[in-house]
């Protein structure tokens, strides 16, 4: 087998037999997320035409978003980041599974108070601006880009809940360790998406 | 509440009341299709009883991880899918050609209908777990590994193309496919004019398949990339490993347009969503750019396999080292990554500015170049070697010939100029055709023929796998070369009827061919129970029946469970041809070790049933049972993440039992000649080169 | 199985470097997110000029999500995924860039 | 027949469907300068793809001939398996052949695209592909003719598309190239017969049950014939009705009407008249 040890995120000297197994699986998960990732740039490339062509009458970018709503969402979610990074130290580090947990539980908050504020900004644009999903192509396309990405955002914190059971019954065994490092590629590129998000579709929504 | 689980669904969907209610040819027609299937699912539930077949189907099969079985049920999975899909080019082959004397054979939607599925069948669940199933049982041996990265990934990956196929076949009895064709463009399709589940079946049937290709892909690439045994570095792989590699990298990338258009056409059917409506914003030729976007690398998953087996072919039955080896790696990447800039040829005609189709069709174009390269290395293979055409030779030759007009004319095409003219017509059919079936079918037929006795223990019948290839080669230039003439006289695809007399005597022509297509089918049937019975006088456990160079080729036939006893050495991209030569291949190993193995398991199954019932009630609107399915899914999922004992170990022992047992029939067997290797005297040993 | 040392020195900086990266990362991404939300709240930027400079940003942003959070760098040792990551990088550009190009082109001829 | 037009019938017609060719559509039997020109693009792209398929269809036999196992004649090199000069012929024919064909191909498509004029003063038509018919609107003549386009030969004609409900593609074959019409939407496609004829139409792209009838007449008059025919089409005419669409798609069988409604086409052709859901 090659040398090449699996990069990034790993374990390094503090779990070496997992952090064999790590090349193979996390690789693995890391190409899965790419082709995530396509499926995100589709929706971003399907969203640049419609935002501009799709109004129709209805509503406009500039219209319905919310500059300080969206950096609330935006800074719980890249708080979310930096805590689990401090999970992923506690993780490789510490043979205490308290500072794990903890840090874990920070990031389940942040990112539900993340989805929290999402979902109240939405139902915002619903109530004041009768913006619903099928009132234009625009917003077609932006609920379907948000969502994605809700879904996403949920489904990370259903894995969480579902670690944190894992923890209880395992302890921080190999298996355990191998899917909190695939957990941590996923939050951190959901991270990475939403950056593309409130760049693309908010700010860039808010200065016409 | 009933409609919560049952949706949409009423008595009057099933095929065989519609026909009770209108008895017509049409309906007859769509009512014995449904019988047959009916039938065989009877005749089979029967046979597996009467035989007791029902314990090693799951314990040997249905929950097997091994790669090999996995690979062997996909390319099963496909001949089934693939009679379906040719008997129904038959039928619309037949209704075309009688259809100006009175009304033809069936009625213009369910024409519609036919070829809907032909092209959902023939694309999605025959080419694709054909070469899925090819690449799984041979790929892993190939690169010397014991199974792929993600052995249950694996399965689940072919339990959800299994649903998907479920679902294909569920619609001949309970309502209509879509009318739309494999593409489904809005309008058409829209809730407006297609208000049926006919669209709805497409959507769910795509997304299923295409969730398992996505898999699939990575988990190729993963196990390309992390199992390769030591020693065999990249440019030492097999050049099929590096058409998989590439194959698996587009699987990987072109899904998720997919998924996404299918997505937002359900949206918008049924949640009143405007992706595609253009009063309300929406833009209907963005389905056309997503489909393509995934349609293009889709093309280029289907054909690449099939060069990778043709490189195998070519060089094998040569008796040679492949020509250009680098040469064709390069030619393979380079159409990979060009297969991700040329989707818009397929709408040149859609408006948009000169500029654009000019640069699309330029890029398209270019991979005429790559190609050339390979066909042109294939050819040099051949030269200075010792050609024996064999059935999967006889296929490669004649995919060389045939090939070429496939690319004068996808040369023609990628011309806009020409496009204008010619776009939409059965010019366009041919030339599809044209490489799909003597470049993906045949492949695979060769493929089949190639590495039959390594999944099985004995080779294909010759005699009978000649009939097959001369009953299919003439097949074809019958069914396509007329399309190609009719399509330049204005003859349009998907036409129900032509109205012009001249295009009969082509229809006539065309209708034998497809035919003579399904004869060769017929044959192919009959060539495997032939076999069978022959099985003694056909055994190869020595394991090598072709003189083979690559890794696949050491062990006997069928390959041990755990592939290989030790690790095999490799120092040439001929890996095995180099072992024979320095008279390796057939040694006693001096230890042997414990290997682990995956357990068996039923989860892909459940999670296939599940995510097919939830597919299913997804097209009937039956929502609660949907959502019941599809939590079902994910709570299998999470259930097995808290499994911890998925591993057994084969012992040592048992490992130098079998590998023994091997040795002796190697011991036993007599060195054979080239020229005689069809004889009962091959028993998959070759002769010491010269 | 592995020999600890034969483990590249980037992987291997000890706890404390560790940390230090964390927060190097969430110190530039805070800014970075600041800095773009700032330009579009105080107006100074619209238009073609926003979103020059509101692309800039999020590619430096991505940038340092993948370097300080995802562990992403130049060395020999992480080049199996920096690869995945720049070739997905051109696949998606290939896709979004194509469309854009396509979808505007037409609206144009309608 | 001229000899580049039995080369391509002969490579894949097999020569049999020549003596049909009077009375064929497609654009090989052209009648207009686009079809002219698309014509003599397909022709030279045959010729210069011949330079890469030759060889192969020459080579192919003797080698399998020479170097079969049974007697072949040939040497054997088993470890055969690279060539720098064979290697460099082998990427560098098909390089030019490529580049050739590029260079020809922007060309071709730039100066025929189907928005680009044919020549001064077009004849103005606009075209609605409705289900099982379509309606040719000639604005500055106020008629409307179903099924059938009427053409002045002398002069190059204009046409804007849009559809109905679904995606159709125009294409008279002999004439020219065909073009997309979409609902709620409008393309161009420019046309120009050399000679006064008939000359099938259709629509290519599958849209429903009527699909194989979705076919229209195109007659191209001579100047004079055509004047005098829009005016005997303009006094056999009726009003148009507001729901001719629905008129004509019960079987209406009228011909022609009057185009008192000038605004017919851009209403059909607007974003906004499509996509109410259900």
């Amino acid at each position: 087998m090659s040398d090449v040890r699996h990069p990034g995120l790993n374990l390094g000297t503090t779990d070496s037999p997992v952090h064999d197994a790590a090349e193979e699986t996390v690789f693995g998960f890391w190409v899965l997320m790419m082709s995530d990732l396509a499926l995100f740039a589709v929706l971003f490339a399907t969203y640049a035409a419609m935002s501009v062509h799709g109004i129709a009458g209805g509503p406009a970018p500039v219209e319905i978003f919310d500059l300080k709503s969206t950096l609330w969402q935006t800074l719980a979610l890249l708080a979310s980041s930096f805590t689990f990074g401090m999970a992923a130290l506690a993780l490789k580090y510490d043979d205490d599974r308290r500072a794990l947990s903890l840090w874990l539980g920070a990031t389940f908050v942040l990112g539900a108070l993340f989805l929290g504020l999402e979902a109240r900004d939405w139902a915002r644009m619903v109530t004041e601006h009768g913006a619903t999903p099928q009132v234009s192509g625009f917003l077609s396309i932006f609920y379907l880009l948000t969502g994605t990405h809700f879904v996403h955002v949920a489904a990370g914190l259903l894995w969480m809940l579902v670690m944190a059971a894992q923890l209880a019954i395992f302890g921080l065994d190999g298996a355990v360790k191998l899917r909190l490092m695939r957990l941590a590629i996923y939050w951190h590129l959901l991270d990475v998406v939403w950056v593309a998000i409130f760049s693309f579709v908010f700010l860039s929504g808010l200065a016409p | 509440m009933i409609g919560l689980f049952l949706g949409t669904l009423r008595w009057d969907d099933v095929t065989f009341v519609e026909f009770w209610r209108t008895p017509d040819l049409n309906n007859a027609i769509a009512a014995a299709a449904a019988g047959l299937l009916v039938l065989g699912v009877v005749a089979t539930l029967i046979l597996l009883t009467v035989r007791g077949w029902w314990r090693p189907l799951w314990r040997d099969w249905l929950t097997s991880l091994d790669h090999k079985k996995i690979g062997i049920m996909y390319v099963a999975l496909a001949l089934v899918m693939f009679a379906r899909a040719v008997a129904e080019a038959n039928v619309m082959r037949a209704h075309q050609a009688t259809a100006a004397l009175d009304a033809g054979l069936v009625a213009p939607d369910h024409f519609a209908e036919l070829f809907s599925t032909h092209g959902t069948i023939m694309i999605f669940l025959v080419a694709m777990p054909l070469l899925t199933g090819i690449m799984n049982f041979v790929m892993p041996l190939q690169i010397g590994a014991r199974d792929v990265s993600f052995p249950l990934l694996n399965a689940i990956s072919l339990m959800l193309t299994a649903a998907a196929a479920g679902l294909v076949m569920v619609s001949l009895v309970l309502g209509h496919f879509s009318t739309g064709g494999w593409s489904g463009y809005p309008p058409y399709t829209g809730a407006d004019i297609s208000p049926g589940e006919g669209p709805d079946y497409w959507i769910w049937a795509l997304t299923l398949s295409s969730i398992g290709s996505t898999l699939t892909g990575m988990n190729f690439a993963v196990t390309l990339y992390k199992r390769r045994v030591q020693g065999m570095h990249l440019f030492r792989m097999p050049l099929f490993c590096w058409t998989v590699l590439c194959t698996s990298i587009l699987m990987i990338f072109a899904m998720a347009p997919l998924t996404l258009a299918t997505l937002m056409l359900w949206l918008d059917r049924h949640a009143g969503f405007h992706f595609f409506t253009v009063g309300s914003g929406g833009d209907m030729m963005n389905f056309a750019n997503l489909f393509w976007l995934f349609g293009h690398p889709e093309v280029y998953i289907l054909i690449l396999p099939a060069f990778g087996v043709w490189s195998e072919v070519f060089s094998t039955f040569s008796g040679k080292r492949l020509f250009g080896y680098l040469s064709l790696v390069y030619a393979t990447m380079a159409i990979a990554v060009l297969s991700f800039t040329v989707w818009l040829h397929h709408f040149f005609t859609m408006g948009q500015s000169a500029n654009v189709n000019a640069a699309f069709g330029i890029a398209t174009m270019l991979i005429g170049v790559p190609t050339g390269v390979k066909v042109y290395d294939w050819l040099l293979t051949m030269m200075f070697g010792r050609v024996r055409l064999r059935v999967p030779m006889l296929f490669a030759n004649y995919f060389l010939v045939t090939f070429l007009l496939g690319g004068v004319t996808g040369v023609l095409l990628a011309n806009p100029t020409v496009d204008y003219g010619v776009h939409n017509s059965l010019f366009l059919v041919a030339h599809f055709h044209n490489m799909l079936i003597p470049g993906t079918l045949f492949a695979m037929l060769a493929a089949i023929h190639l590495w039959f006795p390594k999944a099985f223990g004995f080779r294909l019948h010759e005699g009978w796998g000649r009939a097959v290839f001369w009953l299919m080669a003439p097949g074809f230039l019958l069914a396509f070369m007329p399309l190609y003439a009719m399509g330049m006289m204005g003859g349009m695809r998907r036409t129900a009827y032509f109205s012009d007399p001249l295009f009969r005597p082509w229809l006539w022509a065309a209708e034998a061919g497809a035919v003579l297509i399904l004869a060769g089918f017929a044959a192919l049937v009959v060539q495997i129970v032939v076999s069978v019975r022959r099985r003694d006088a056909l055994a190869v456990p020595a394991g090598d029946p072709w003189d083979g160079r690559s890794l696949e080729w050491l062990g006997p036939a069928p390959a041990f469970e755990f592939n290989f006893a030790g690790e095999p050495k490799v120092e040439d991209v001929d890996a095995f041809t180099a072992l024979k030569a320095q008279g390796e291949a057939y040694r006693r190993q001096e230890t042997y070790e414990d290997i682990e193995m995956p357990r068996n398991s039923a989860v892909p199954v459940v999670i296939g049933a599940l995510a097919g019932l939830a597919a299913f009630a997804m097209v009937w609107q039956a929502w609660a049972t949907a959502a019941l399915a599809f939590a079902g899914v994910w709570a299998v999922v999470i259930g097995r993440s808290f499994v911890r004992d998925t591993e057994r170990t084969i012992p040592a022992a048992e490992v130098e039992a079998a590998h023994r047992a091997w040795l002796a029939d190697v011991a036993a067997a007599t060195p054979v000649h080239r020229r005689d290797e069809l004889t009962p005297e091959n028993r998959g040993l070759a002769e010491e080169p010269l | 199985m592995s020999d600890d040392h034969d483990l590249p020195r980037s992987e291997d900086v000890g706890e404390a470097a560790e940390r230090r990266q964390y927060i190097r990362g969430a110190v530039a991404t805070l800014a970075l997110t600041l800095a773009a939300f700032g330009l579009v709240g105080s107006g100074y930027v619209s238009g073609g000029t926003a979103l020059v400079v509101l692309c800039t940003l999020a590619i430096v942003q991505i940038a340092a999500h993948f370097r300080f959070f995802l562990h992403i760098d130049l060395a020999r040792s992480h080049r199996d995924d920096l690869q995945l990551i720049l070739f997905t990088a051109l696949i998606v550009a290939l896709m979004v860039g194509g469309t854009v190009w396509i979808l505007f082109d037409q609206h144009t001829r309608m | 027949m001229t000899p580049d037009r039995i080369l391509p019938t002969c490579l894949l017609f097999f020569a049999v469907g020549a003596p049909a060719a009077a009375q064929e559509q497609g654009f090989l039997w052209a009648a207009g300068p686009v079809a002219e020109a698309q014509r003599a693009h397909f022709v030279s792209i045959l010729w210069w793809m011949a330079v890469v398929t030759v060889p192969l269809l020459i080579g192919l036999p003797l080698i399998l001939w020479r170097y079969r196992l049974n007697g072949g004649g040939g040497r054997y090199r088993r470890d055969w398996g690279a060539s720098p000069l064979a290697e460099v012929a082998i990427w560098s024919v098909p390089v030019v052949v490529v580049g050739f064909l590029a260079w020809n191909l922007w060309h071709a498509t730039l100066s025929l695209d189907p928005y680009r004029p044919l020549g001064p003063d077009p004849l103005e038509v606009q075209a609605i592909a409705a289900e099982g018919h379509f309606l040719f609107l000639y604005p500055d003549e106020g008629i409307v003719t179903v099924d059938r386009l009427l053409l002045d030969a002398d002069r190059t004609a204009r046409l804007k598309l849009t559809s109905v409900d679904v995606l159709r593609s125009v294409m008279v074959p002999r004439l020219a190239g065909q073009i997309y019409a979409m609902p709620g939407m409008t393309t161009e496609l420019n046309l120009a017969a050399f000679a006064p004829g008939t000359y099938a139409g259709l629509n290519t792209q599958y849209s429903g049950p009527l699909f194989p009838e979705e076919r229209f007449e195109t007659e191209a008059l001579p100047e004079t014939n055509w004047h005098a025919r829009i005016e005997a089409t303009r006094d056999g005419a009726g009003p148009l009705p507001p729901d001719v669409l629905q008129r004509i798609a019960m079987g209406d069988g009228a011909e022609a009407y009057l185009a008192a409604d000038a605004d017919l086409f851009a209403r059909i052709a607007a974003p906004s008249s499509h996509g109410a859901h259900r």
